[in-house]
């Protein structure tokens, strides 16, 4: 296959989507043929409140520029209150990002339906537009990993 | 205090009532005060100690003691008291194999303070509760207590006993008008450049020693995630900054609405990184998002990150709040 | 290593029109463990799965990477292919390169691009897959049918028919809901009452049948095949054993001055009350707000005349836990509100109705005994006009941005009943489209308009004014004609639109059922499987899961009566494998997991644990319920010490997820 | 200018999505100035939307209207007719390159009996 050369900056985003929501949104999002950058790859977890801390700072140091939490509305988690973690959760985690002076709007945690697809391509099209200002992430990577 | 805590215990160990008693005795050096484990009248006499140097913290240490044959007499600080009350709600430490007493503090000396003051071939320090006399290779001097206790000890949270079986001494109260948040809210109001840059400075320095994790009441996994291969945070030592900063943030996270404050990890970290300023940022984070919230003072109440309210605030708070840009 | 085989869907060209397939078999082939590769038409076909199935046995696959639509389309069936080709069915993934990925994105090369990364994920999550072995969990032969409108009904008696026991709760003194306000049905004309109340009879002698009348849901817990529901049965001061519904204690109340919520407030009733003669169970109710023995504690005239002693001033709400197997939710609708359509002037004026009003003003046992009669002054009106798409279609906020569709036929039925009873009368429908798909509907309509030449008018009314000569000024436009019409009418009716019951929110976040915007019930599917929520155990019947009339409801409502009788048929049901489980060997017994788990599954017990030392030592260790565990999770987060896990979904899986995504 | 031009020049101008309207009239319906105009506001909204704008620019329609807002008051899809009529009246304007009406004419027109709303309506209808 062709590679094509380009010079502007496409960030890598991870999206975390619960099953029961924000994964059918996306797929709704895809069945109405709404578009948002291909830097944007999905995976499927079966609650927002799976995401271990851990896995988002894998991801950056795997060399993400961004990751976002998708899952159901609080209130409609398929599993009852598994969002409501995850909302404690995450809002201590970007503080603390934060704190240690890590670009905060790198991360993100969106409440997406299974009935809102426009919203899922929305917002995707809202973070990858966050980031790709932000450019690189530098202050949360690891030589190691990056491919030059 | 010293002699009243030595009768309390020879009797206690006389009587059959306790096997062995954990308190604190010299270290290599007599301003270097270390745990140690005694289990005779003699053995008391001879090296137990408590003064305005015993710093540590011993309620980690009922984890494994108090899996003993026999009960384990403990003596407890009042901030100490708050660690091991947090342990008895995690199950980790068998209550009925401990015997609890209390013994008031009024702020330890500590041997990194004075040293900052620019004192160096310290040989020995010694306070009478007032004044503390440093004897150094250059000669003596004395300074005011005050200005030799750690940041955690000005700024202390309680003088209050959280648990206990008897106490010695007087009960204190809790301090309320602690100043223990100024410097997080120093660092909040900082950029995120200035914010990153101090980090950077202060954890860049660490050598991955686990001082920290080893000392800390809250991290008593009986394996920790970085000591484990299969869970994917495994590393032995940071080999870049990016994991200088997991281990720290993930170890934070970890003990976040578990942390009782102690500011042990600070104490004992070689390097003098404030590692309590994350957890404190945690800690105020959690006080004002959930309501305040003081892991270990009360039995009942449930951990802030295993409880949740349907009004909880959005993360995006986090981008709305916040130091200068 | 596993030995992993990849399939590359095109699905026809909805994938392959934008993504290189054949590079993406080609790419995947380098992949660690992966022993072959290639694509193919389309993989769900019965030749693709075949080609699934040869290939495990010809190369001795241990692991299937599918890259192809959404799992939620095609896992099951690709797990199926493997399983019956002798792999475990949790060793296949799919990579979804269709839904978020060839539908999304138009450039081929950063669609296929894309592509190949999403499988190289789904091939490092397989290399860390393990065979899974689902338990089973038995199954309550017990149905709810949250609901007892004619949707209710219908399932109920289904699902009774079938030989289960099923509950219906509703939250009125009667069932029947708002099919007993109708006067006559669309497009036959037969009259609601006479097709409905043997039903409702029958759901009262069925013995299987159980109503919870006056009464709601208020709690939900447990999962498909065993939920326990806490109903309450609100207080209705009267002993429903007891009750003969002889009538006597609503003739002696003294209160008489009750909106009748019946006949929509347009005439009163007593404080103790029967909604109407032919109410199920036929039962007085007290309205606690109205009633002065419970007000103030004086008066007790009804339990002096009650002969039964059936009145009971001290009754409480009780609550009721029961045991049930499948859940159908039939809380069915309401007109709305009408306070954004000042225009209309339905506040200033009694004259200007709804839909539902004029339905009772043309009943028999309405508060004009059937007689089409102006609520203002009891003249028969001689000009009617009847307004469509009141807050329906609605994208300005004030209304509803669907079509309520019943609306253009129940206002066809009632333009036609009005001429037929009243043929003085002039009768105009003003309409934006009309729309009567539906067997029999569009003739029916036609008829309106040439047999019995209802007025319909293309256009919209822009406002009623209430004029002091007691008619009503309505000004509207003709489109066709291009004129603004200026008419005097003696009634209004409004044919508002229909929104889902307000209690229909709050039961959907007990049942954990999903929602749309506009708080319909979202289905499973919106073509294959419309009659139950993405939740497992919670089905759909009639208008909470969008607008119908009332042969569609019946349908559906026979239609989640047969996925219920489905499911109570079966004995076992077979639970999902992906669930939590904790590393005895790291856990640290601190109950974090069993803090935050939405089941009570974790529960804890002292082991004892051989020592690296060669000691003994007691721990308290966690362990996890398999039946009872639903796999959200929420545990492994909570454990510190990374102990608890979720099976499928592990740590390590993720990770390597996130790892193949980010190289 | 093209015919395909003016179209776009007005929907920018008003900003509105002639598309939302599913012609149900209701903006005719509850026009005070109906009888007035030549053509209605639903007309205008469909005759935007085919691109037929010559017919608008020349009718006297565009004056009549009040710009009462009633219509995109009333509108059930949010179309809002007015901001399209005020778009083609600023587009007669733009082209005929002058002003209804000037700063200097407005102490002649001042009248007690008329609401200043008018005057201001009128002023910053026509000076666009």
């Amino acid at each position: 296959m062709q590679v094509k050369e380009t010079n502007e900056f496409k960030p890598k985003i991870v999206a975390f989507c619960c099953n029961w929501c924000s994964y059918a949104g996306a797929d709704l999002a895809g069945t109405n043929r709404l578009q948002y950058p291909a830097d944007v790859k999905i995976i499927r977890v079966p609650c927002s409140c799976r995401v271990n801390p851990m896995f988002i700072l894998r991801a950056f140091q795997r060399g993400a520029d961004g990751v976002i939490l998708c899952g159901c509305h609080p209130g409609d988690c398929h599993y009852t209150t598994g969002n409501y973690y995850t909302r404690r959760r995450m809002t201590l985690l970007f503080s603390m990002l934060d704190y240690l002076g890590i670009e905060k709007e790198r991360t993100r945690v969106e409440w997406v339906s299974a009935a809102e697809g426009a919203k899922f391509a929305a917002t995707m099209n809202d973070f990858v537009a966050t980031v790709t200002k932000l450019g690189e992430n530098k202050r949360l990577e690891d030589l190691r990993c990056k491919a030059k | 205090m010293q002699s009243e805590m030595i009768k309390r215990a020879k009797e206690l160990l006389a009587s059959g009532e306790v096997a062995r008693v954990v308190g604190w005795k010299a270290g290599e050096f007599d301003y270097d005060i270390t745990p140690g484990v005694f289990t005779t009248a003699e053995e008391l006499d001879s090296a137990f100690l408590y003064n305005d140097l015993c710093e540590a913290n011993l309620s980690k240490y009922m984890i494994a003691q108090s899996r003993k044959e026999g009960k384990t007499l403990v003596f407890l600080k009042p901030c100490d008291t708050y660690s091991f009350s947090q342990l008895l709600k995690e199950h980790r430490i068998l209550r009925e194999n401990v015997y609890v007493i209390g013994v008031p503090c009024d702020g330890k000396v500590d041997v990194d303070t004075v040293k900052a003051t620019g004192l160096t071939g310290i040989c020995s320090m010694t306070s009478d509760g007032e004044t503390v006399t440093v004897k150094t290779l250059y000669g003596d001097s004395t300074m005011s207590k005050a200005d030799a206790m750690s940041e955690r000890c000005i700024n202390c949270k309680s003088k209050k006993h959280v648990v206990y079986d008897e106490l010695l001494g007087e009960e204190g109260d809790v301090v309320a008008d602690n100043h223990r948040f100024d410097m997080v809210e120093k660092i909040e109001a900082m950029t995120p450049d200035e914010r990153f840059e101090f980090w950077r400075n202060e954890l860049s320095r660490c050598i991955r020693c686990n001082a920290c994790r080893n000392v800390c009441p809250a991290c008593s996994c009986e394996k920790c995630v970085f000591d484990n291969e299969q869970s994917g945070a495994f590393n032995k030592g940071a080999s870049d900054s990016f994991e200088e900063n997991m281990f720290h943030i993930i170890r934070a996270f970890h003990v976040a609405g578990r942390c009782t404050d102690c500011g042990e990890c600070s104490r004992v970290c070689p390097q003098n990184i404030p590692l309590h300023l994350l957890n404190r940022k945690f800690i105020k984070d959690i006080n004002e998002l959930y309501g305040e919230y003081q892991a270990g003072e009360n039995a009942d109440e449930r951990a802030p990150l295993n409880t949740f309210t349907t009004e909880d605030v959005e993360p995006s708070i986090v981008y709305e709040r916040g130091g200068k840009q | 290593m596993q030995k992993i085989g990849v399939f590359v869907c095109h699905c026809g060209t909805n994938i392959a029109a934008t993504v290189d397939v054949k590079a993406v078999a080609e790419a995947l082939k380098g992949e660690p463990g992966v022993v072959f590769s290639t694509d193919y038409q389309y993989m769900c076909s019965e030749a693709g799965q075949n080609l699934i199935k040869n290939s495990i046995k010809e190369y001795g696959l241990t692991g299937v990477v599918v890259c192809s639509c959404s799992p939620r389309m095609h896992e099951q069936t690709f797990r199926k292919a493997a399983q019956s080709a002798g792999i475990n069915p949790y060793m296949v993934e799919i990579a979804n390169i269709r839904e978020q990925c060839s539908w999304i994105h138009k450039d081929i090369w950063s669609a296929t691009e894309k592509a190949i990364i999403l499988g190289k994920a789904a091939v490092a999550k397989v290399q860390l897959n393990a065979p899974l072995t689902a338990g089973e969990s038995p199954v309550v032969k017990r149905a709810l049918v949250i609901g007892g409108g004619i949707a209710g009904i219908q399932t109920a008696l289904d699902i009774a028919e079938a030989g289960f026991e099923v509950d219906i709760v509703e939250k009125q003194p009667t069932i029947g809901g708002k099919m007993t306000q109708i006067d006559k049905t669309f497009p036959t004309l037969d009259c609601a009452a006479c097709i409905l109340t043997p039903k409702m009879v029958d759901c009262a002698q069925n013995e299987k049948i159980k109503i919870y009348s006056y009464s709601e849901v208020a709690d939900v817990k447990g999962f498909v095949g065993n939920f326990t529901v806490k109903i309450k049965k609100k207080a209705r001061y009267v002993d429903e054993d007891k009750c003969t519904g002889c009538g006597i204690c609503t003739e002696k109340c003294p209160v008489k001055n009750v909106p009748n919520e019946f006949n929509m407030g347009m005439d009163n009733r007593r404080a103790i009350y029967i909604p109407f003669a032919q109410a199920v169970p036929k039962v007085a109710t007290i309205d606690a707000n109205y009633c002065n023995m419970l007000k103030n504690g004086k008066c007790g005239v009804c339990s002096k005349f009650c002969t039964v002693g059936a009145i009971d001033y001290k009754q409480q709400d009780t609550i009721v836990e029961e045991k049930y197997g499948a859940i159908v939710v039939a809380t069915g609708f309401n007109p709305i509100k009408l306070d954004d359509f000042d225009e209309f002037a339905y506040s200033q004026s009694k004259d200007v109705i709804t839909s539902l009003e004029f339905e009772r003003l043309t009943n028999a046992a309405g508060p004009t005994s059937g007689t089409l009669l102006r609520p203002s002054d009891g003249k028969h009106p001689h000009t009617i006009v009847f307004v469509q798409c009141v807050g329906s279609r609605d994208t300005s906020g004030c209304g509803k941005t669907y079509c309520s569709k019943i609306c253009c036929m129940y206002t066809a039925k009632h333009a036609m009943l009005t001429r037929e009873k009243y043929p003085d009368t002039d009768v105009y429908v003003f309409y934006i489209d009309v729309r009567t798909p539906g067997k029999n509907f569009d003739e029916f309509y036609r008829r309106a308009v040439e047999e019995y030449g209802v007025h319909y008018i293309k256009g919209m009314v822009g406002k009623v004014v209430p004029r002091s000569d007691g008619t009503l000024m309505v000004q509207a436009s003709d489109l066709l004609s291009n004129e603004q019409l200026h008419i005097n009418a003696d009634l209004v009716v409004l044919a508002a639109a229909i929104e889902p019951d307000k209690s229909a929110r709050s039961l959907a976040t007990m049942l954990t059922a999903s929602m749309d915007t506009n708080d319909f019930f979202t289905e499973a599917h919106p073509k294959l499987r419309p009659v139950e929520s993405p939740t497992a155990g919670i089905f759909l019947s009639g208008v909470c899961q969008g607008p119908k009339d009332i042969p569609e409801t019946v349908s559906q409502a026979s239609a989640a009566a047969a996925k219920v009788i489905g499911l109570l048929a079966k004995d076992k049901l077979t639970c999902n494998p992906c669930v939590a489980q904790a590393n005895e060997l790291m856990c640290n017994g601190c109950s974090s997991c069993e803090k935050v788990c939405p089941y009570g599954a974790i529960t804890y017990s002292d082991k004892e644990f051989r020592m690296p030392d060669r000691t003994t030592a007691i721990r308290r260790v966690a362990s996890v319920n398999e039946a009872v565990c639903q796999g959200c999770g929420a545990c492994t987060v909570a454990c510190p010490s990374g102990a608890m896990d979720l099976k499928g979904f592990s740590n390590s899986q993720i990770m390597a997820e996130v790892d193949a995504i980010c190289k | 200018m093209q015919k395909q031009d003016k179209q776009e020049l007005i929907l920018r101008i008003s900003g509105v999505n002639a598309r939302k309207c599913m012609r149900c009239g209701k903006c005719s319906a509850t026009c005070p100035a109906y009888d007035e105009m030549e053509y209605h506001p639903h007309q205008f909204v469909y005759m935007v939307e085919s691109g037929n704008i010559e017919p608008l620019l020349s009718s006297d329609s565009i004056y009549k209207c009040l710009t009462c807002f009633a219509c995109v008051e009333r509108c059930p899809r949010d179309v809002q007719p007015a901001k399209l009529i005020e778009a083609v009246r600023l587009a007669v304007i733009r082209e005929q390159d002058k002003n209804h009406m000037k700063k200097g004419d407005l102490p002649e027109l001042l009248d007690e009996d008329l609401p200043q709303q008018a005057i201001v309506s009128a002023f910053r209808k026509y000076t666009k």
